[in-house]
């Protein structure tokens, strides 16, 4: 009976869907790679088996980094990254005989926080992130950065050194530059949100989803990169206007699984028709639909 | 009354056995094979040592090729982030796993140890038999759930006694860390003390000793190297300890002795790396090798300086 | 014969030593008191989040993104078939090694050689077993990240602290009693097994008791061993891919909703519950057979 | 030693005689002694009186031992143990919530069925009792060692092993290190179960004359499987069986003129 | 029991002369043994004969107990022994390589000076035995451990709680109970290391009686601190001091008219 699983289907291409239930496929399929991607391919690889029973999708989140190192292993067949893959990770993966194609499948908007009490901070821009941001050998206080704002000292909450999140922030804004040394680090993006909240004087900055689900314990600050202040929400980020700090989440698949691993090939395409909605559901914003449409052209090429 | 040939029956055990005997060959293979057998899994253990060291050597040499180790020894700072300006000082991971652990032990070992003379020397049966499964019950915790315990429970609570307490710390962590650790050394301990032969507690208390100096004078020094090893599992267990760390003490590698500021320890750092962004084949990634085998010296060291002290205790009964 | 001791002195001592017996027993209970503090305020911080999220249907459910929806069946059968390997595994080994040691190696240089190196593995963090079992089993013998990789790995590591338990076990069984089996012409191997084996059973239980609670709850290995976090099917056997409880835990608590946070207590609730029937189980076991010699 | 233990015997009833009777040190009252629901002790009044040597005699599991344990409280040590009844020590009932158990196991000192030294050096072993009494004193204790290791009969067999470890003794040596240890906080009365059972003949004369020796000064309650011991150095003796007192008067009487046939059979080995 | 133990022993030396000299069961010849540096048995030449009582006697710490272990290979047990010399056990050298010990201990069973009952039952304990060597059948196993527990004179005392541990037992029972255990797989040669020093007379006699009983199809070889129960038990006596043997002989010969003043000196009490 290979149509059992039809009514359960959601989503907006149950047509689609109809034809291909058709064909039940067996097999793995092995992902691992950024935390922050994570959720999306939860609810992609839930919704997946809920399809194909016959399919086990494992997801792993070793981080953007240690998922590449697997990847090109040949370990996985997917590699979820919050950043694009570096050149040492290609040149592995070229020793290791892997190669693969990168498909973006959301954005992420690294959201600035401040305490819920501080009624002083109405926007940053950039060079003040920069300046705030950055070790100088100095105790920061907010007076330092713009007159006016009190003679306190700035509490700073940062993602680890090691996460994409922390990553992408130093390439933008710190461009290099040494991080505040008393920032408190921490992998746990949660742990941030609650040590903003605590202080008054705290500013922080984190993925979107975590500002979401706690907008009623924290202050996001528009960023003006050049064209005024700009906040995060699903549109600016969406539209590009929110600049430099969105940033596109991407999954690398290994082509070769993708020709030999009917499976592989399936999800790789259920992703990319269903990305944006499940980016949504857990905290994301979703691509133009055109870029998943010519995502899955590229797909159908290497087949 | 005894053993006569009238009230024996028609069976002699004697020629029972020599009957058996013939047809028990097999005794003697297993009694043959057993100690091979045994031998074996003690092998084991030099296996995983090995395989332990092989796999740390093997990319710690690839990390002091590119890092001097006289840096990774000397220097102060541990800042891997920067490829080009990077510096590799591991003594700020070391002092972080050293504050924790000092702090948790000075939690574990005096309130662990308290608690097995408690429920060895003190405690009725039926009182040990309830509380020590219910001690155990905090030693099977997951890490982790302690790491959020430190985190939003103990962390605030000591922010009222210490109000520059950062978020992250080395007290919190540590003092949550040396509670998971209890149980350890009571357990342990207390197996050692039971272990005293009663005759030699009644000997004591026959003299009119207290219960505290029969504790005190007779069984501790009397079970002194299973207590040591209690302490030495215990030690090592606080440094090799990842979650609560990892969770509650921050990511902040600095070389201070500040209980009350964000650190990070060893083990923290491998999390944070094996997690994370780090590509294969970057510095940092082979760094997590080096730390490693930096945390392995050190409870090597360690475990060998205890286990001479234990020898030098030990009694016999 | 003149008298050394003073028994008026004596008698009025005896207030101070009895005030200080009373003092330390006070506070030998508090110390033993305050663990179980700690465990009831911790104990009362999970059940009070995890209540309400905690029925069948969690425990039937696959991880889900939606909260309501997720449940830890993958995981909890993961820790099962974890502890499938590692029990069997790290008692055999550990006793076995135990046994080797305490009755059968002689004192020389190589038998201090592998008891120096029990004692050390005792101490090696178990993260840097994770990094062993990386290498080893998941890439050096190409298991993957299976039950068996993470079970050997985990076995490993528990290794050690049931060897020094079960030693500590063993020594306490009399030598009369060895040498009452060996008066009766019974050779070593039936003197282990039949006498001290039971003999030295409560001592084992106890050690093991602690190590496989450890295992069973053991996160940072398995993190570095790679183990995945969203599996949304059960092992079918030992080298099939799996993830445990810890490890979904972790994740649910790192995850932005407030209600993941929930659903990570019962997670709590449930990985402590399988702690319980474990460790009573075992001191069921040991209560049976305790006694002091 | 330049009296024998009989003529010993003979002077001293001559000066009980000449000071009429001694003061009781332990009076029993009707005590019961149950172990969960067996029940050991059975309605046992016994009076014992200071500066004699008491015997009990009886077969094994008649509650010797358990009687005696009870005379310094240490059978609470077995748990489930309910007891009924009185036990005076010195006028007051041992049985007392105000009664320090430890003051009176300081004052009634006891020896051991079997050999239970303190896994220590022979030296620590006898200076504990002294050392928890609060003597640091080296010199005193030095002493101290001395004169309870010679009073065991044991100081040659040791005096050039003092620190070492008291397992490396053989079993009569261990014991008689016991005895050292229990004379080391000269007690009021010395509880002995069964003390020469581990030592052989020439040490159990030794311990016997000390008995003798001691009860100078101390009350002596000895537990004995012995009868031959019983007769030559207690002065009285009590006869129990299946946990009753069948017989309890003056040594001589009882083994030359047992008044119940029990005792009588007992006596001469022919129950059993 | 209608035999006293004296006549007992009459009627079978008036047999042993009929029959003429025993096989030997046992021959020392020049043993020596160490403790690492303690040289604890001296040039010990000793010829133990078939179904008689051998008793070994002598001060605490003269080499007793060590020398009755080494006949069983027990002393093995203890790091650090070296022998030199042989014991023939039936024409075999125990010391050969190609003995096994195991082999040995059926063949000679051992009694110990401290009860060592193993943490089992009653039954299991008696049936320990047996059943190492390959006996299993229920109904057999039931035979022996009543036999055995008769033989030991204890088997009233414990009938109704066979499957209860062993260690609610007294001491006595204990010991009893040690015996017993030893009995249940009918061994050659029983080696008893004082066996009834924690025995109350009645016991102790019943074991004697038992011993008398036993040499019938057994020999026995004593340690006793007793010299009493040397007397009355045992046909041939050995005496020991300092590791080496003084006199070993007739029992009758040894106590009445001893060749060596030593010997003399310590049976009649003199030295110590
Ligand atoms: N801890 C205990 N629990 C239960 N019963 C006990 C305990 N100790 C002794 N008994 C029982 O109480 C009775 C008296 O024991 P006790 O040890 O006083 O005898 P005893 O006269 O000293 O014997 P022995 O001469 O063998 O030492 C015995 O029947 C014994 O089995
Ligand atoms: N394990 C041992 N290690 C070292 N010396 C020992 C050991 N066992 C006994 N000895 C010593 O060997 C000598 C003989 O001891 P053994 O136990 O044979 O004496 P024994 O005649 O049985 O004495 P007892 O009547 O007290 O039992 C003693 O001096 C004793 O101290
Ligand atoms: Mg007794
Ligand atoms: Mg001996
Ligand atoms: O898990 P990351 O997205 O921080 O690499």
């Amino acid at each position: 009976t290979a149509c059992g699983n039809d009514a359960e289907n959601t989503g907006s291409n149950e047509n689609k869907e109809k034809n291909q239930a058709a064909e039940q496929l067996e097999g793995e399929v092995k992902m691992d790679g950024s935390s922050t991607v994570f959720p999306i391919m939860e609810a992609a690889a839930e919704e997946y088996m809920a399809q194909q029973p016959g399919v086990k999708v494992s997801v792993g989140q070793s981080g953007t980094g240690g998922g590449f190192e697997k990847f090109t292993k040949g370990e996985t067949d997917f590699s979820n990254a919050s950043r694009p893959i570096k050149d040492e990770e290609k040149q592995a993966a070229t020793s290791g005989g892997i190669e693969f194609q990168e498909f973006q499948i959301a954005y992420d908007g690294l959201s600035v926080v401040v305490n819920k009490e501080n009624d002083w901070v109405d926007h940053l821009t950039v060079e003040e992130l920069k300046k705030m941001w950055t070790e100088d050998g100095k105790v920061k206080k907010w007076s330092d950065i713009r007159p006016g704002w009190p003679d306190e000292e700035i509490k700073f909450f940062s993602p680890g050194h090691d996460s994409g999140t922390f990553d992408y922030f130093d390439e933008v804004i710190l461009d290099g530059a040494e991080l505040v040394k008393n920032a408190q680090l921490s992998e746990d993006d949660n742990v941030l949100v609650q040590g903003v909240a605590g202080d008054k004087n705290a500013i922080g900055y984190f993925g979107y989803a975590y500002y979401l689900e706690n907008k009623d314990k924290l202050k996001v600050v528009p960023i003006d990169g050049g064209k005024g202040p700009v906040e995060p929400t699903n549109e600016t980020i969406q539209s590009g206007e929110y600049t430099p700090l969105s940033r596109p989440l991407f999954t690398y698949v290994n082509t070769k699984a993708l020709k030999e691993k009917a499976q592989v090939y399936d999800f790789a395409k259920f992703i990319l028709e269903n990305a944006g909605d499940f980016a949504e559901e857990v905290g994301y914003v979703r691509l133009p639909q055109e870029k998943y449409d010519e995502q899955l052209k590229t797909l159908e090429g290497l087949k | 009354m005894a053993v006569t040939k009238q009230d024996s029956p028609t069976y002699s055990v004697r020629e029972m056995i020599k009957e058996k005997k013939a047809k028990q060959s097999g005794l003697m293979f297993v009694e043959k094979l057993m100690p091979k057998l045994l031998l074996l899994t003690a092998v084991i253990s030099i296996l995983t040592t090995l395989g332990i060291l092989f796999t740390l050597l093997f990319e710690t040499f690839t990390f002091f090729s590119r890092v001097s180790i006289v840096e990774f020894l000397t220097e102060k700072e541990w800042l891997p982030w920067n490829e080009e300006s990077g510096s590799f000082g591991v003594a700020p991971l070391v002092t972080g796993t050293l504050l924790t652990t000092g702090i948790a032990m000075v939690v574990a070992i005096p309130i662990g140890l308290a608690s097995a003379i408690y429920l060895s020397e003190y405690a009725s049966d039926k009182t040990r038999r309830i509380i020590k499964p219910i001690l155990e019950v905090l030693a099977g915790i997951p890490t982790i759930v302690y790491g959020f315990f430190a985190l939003t429970f103990v962390t605030p609570l000591l922010k009222q006694i210490i109000p520059d307490l950062g978020i992250f710390n080395a007290l919190s962590p540590g003092i949550v860390m040396g509670i998971m650790i209890i149980p350890m050394v009571a357990s342990l301990s207390e197996d050692a003390m039971s272990s005293v032969p009663n005759a030699i507690r009644e000997g004591a208390l026959g003299l009119g000793s207290t219960k505290l100096e029969v504790a005190l004078k007779v069984v501790l020094p009397a079970s002194a190297s299973g207590i040591i090893a209690s302490f030495v599992l215990a030690i090592s267990r606080a440094v090799g300890e990842t979650m609560i760390v990892a969770v509650a003490g921050g990511s902040s590698p600095v070389l201070s002795f500040d209980v009350t500021q964000s650190i990070q320890t060893m083990t923290a750092y491998i999390v944070q790396v094996t997690t994370g962004d780090a590509g294969y084949g970057t510095t940092i990634y082979y760094s997590i090798y080096a730390v490693g085998m930096t945390l392995f010296v050190f409870t090597l060291a360690m475990n060998l300086l205890a286990q001479y002290i234990s020898r030098r205790f030990r009694e016999e009964y | 014969m003149k008298k050394l001791i003073d028994q008026e002195k004596v008698i009025k001592n005896m207030t101070g030593r009895l005030v200080k017996n009373n003092f330390f027993k006070f506070l030998f209970f508090l110390a033993t008191v305050f663990g179980l503090i700690v465990l009831v305020v911790l104990l009362y911080r999970i059940f009070t989040q995890a209540i309400g999220w905690l029925d069948m249907d969690f425990l039937q459910n696959f991880a889900s993104r939606r909260p309501e929806e997720a449940g830890i069946k993958a995981a909890l059968i993961g820790s099962l078939w974890l502890m499938v390997i590692v029990a069997p595994l790290s008692l055999i080994l550990g006793v076995g090694t135990a046994i080797y040691l305490e009755e059968y190696a002689k004192k020389n240089r190589f038998t201090d050689f592998i008891q120096t190196n029990i004692s050390n593995l005792a101490g090696v963090p178990s993260i840097v077993f994770g990094l062993l079992g990386l290498t080893v089993f998941v890439r050096g013998m190409g298991l993957e990240r299976s039950v068996i990789s993470a079970g050997l790995t985990m076995s490993l590591l528990v290794l050690p602290v049931i060897v020094v338990a079960a030693q500590e076990a063993i020594r306490a069984v009399p030598n009369q009693l060895r040498e009452a089996s060996y008066g009766m012409g019974a050779t070593k191997w039936q003197t282990i097994y039949r006498i001290v084996l039971p003999a030295a059973i409560p001592g084992i239980l106890t050690g093991s008791i602690l190590a496989l609670s450890r295992a069973i709850g053991e996160t940072a290995p398995l993190v570095v061993i790679g183990i995945p976090t969203f599996i949304a099917y059960l092992p079918k056997s030992i080298f099939d891919t799996f993830t445990v409880m810890p490890m979904q835990i972790y994740n649910w608590t790192g995850r932005p909703q407030e209600e993941f946070q929930h659903v990570a207590a019962a997670g709590i609730v449930v990985l402590l519950f399988v702690l319980i029937v474990m460790n009573s189980i075992a001191v069921f076991i040991r209560n049976k057979f305790q006694k002091r010699f | 030693m330049e009296l024998t233990v009989t003529k010993e015997r003979t002077e001293r009833k001559k000066m009980n005689e000449v000071k009429g009777e001694k003061a009781v040190v332990y009076r029993t009252k009707n005590l019961n002694l149950w172990y969960g629901e067996h029940h050991a002790l059975k309605n046992i009044d016994l009076d014992i009186y200071e500066n004699e040597v008491t015997a009990i005699i009886g077969p094994s599991g008649c509650g010797k031992s358990t009687y005696i344990k009870t005379l310094n409280r240490m059978i609470e040590l077995v748990p489930n143990v309910r007891t009924s009844g009185e036990i005076m020590y010195r006028g007051r009932n041992i049985f007392d919530k105000s009664y320090r158990v430890e003051e009176l196991r300081t004052q009634v000192g006891m020896v051991f069925q079997k050999p239970n030294p303190f896994p220590k050096s022979i030296y620590d072993n006898i200076a504990y009792g002294p050392r928890i009494h609060g003597i640091r004193d080296k010199k005193i204790l030095d002493e101290i060692v001395e004169r309870s290791l010679r009073g065991a009969a044991i100081w040659d067999e040791v005096k050039d092993r003092l620190h070492e470890n008291a397992y490396g003794l053989s079993g009569g040596q261990q014991q008689r290190l016991c005895i050292a240890r229990c004379l080391a906080i000269e007690p009021d009365v010395i509880l002995m179960d069964e003390p020469t059972s581990a030592l052989d003949p020439i040490s159990t004369l030794k311990v016997e004359e000390l008995v003798q020796e001691l009860k100078k000064n101390y009350s002596i309650i000895i537990v004995t499987h012995n009868m031959q011991q019983a007769a030559r150095i207690s002065d009285k003796t009590a006869f129990f069986l299946n946990g009753e007192v069948i017989e309890y008067t003056d040594t001589d009487k009882l083994f030359s003129n047992p008044s119940d046939k029990r005792t009588e059979d007992y006596i001469t080995g022919r129950f059993g």
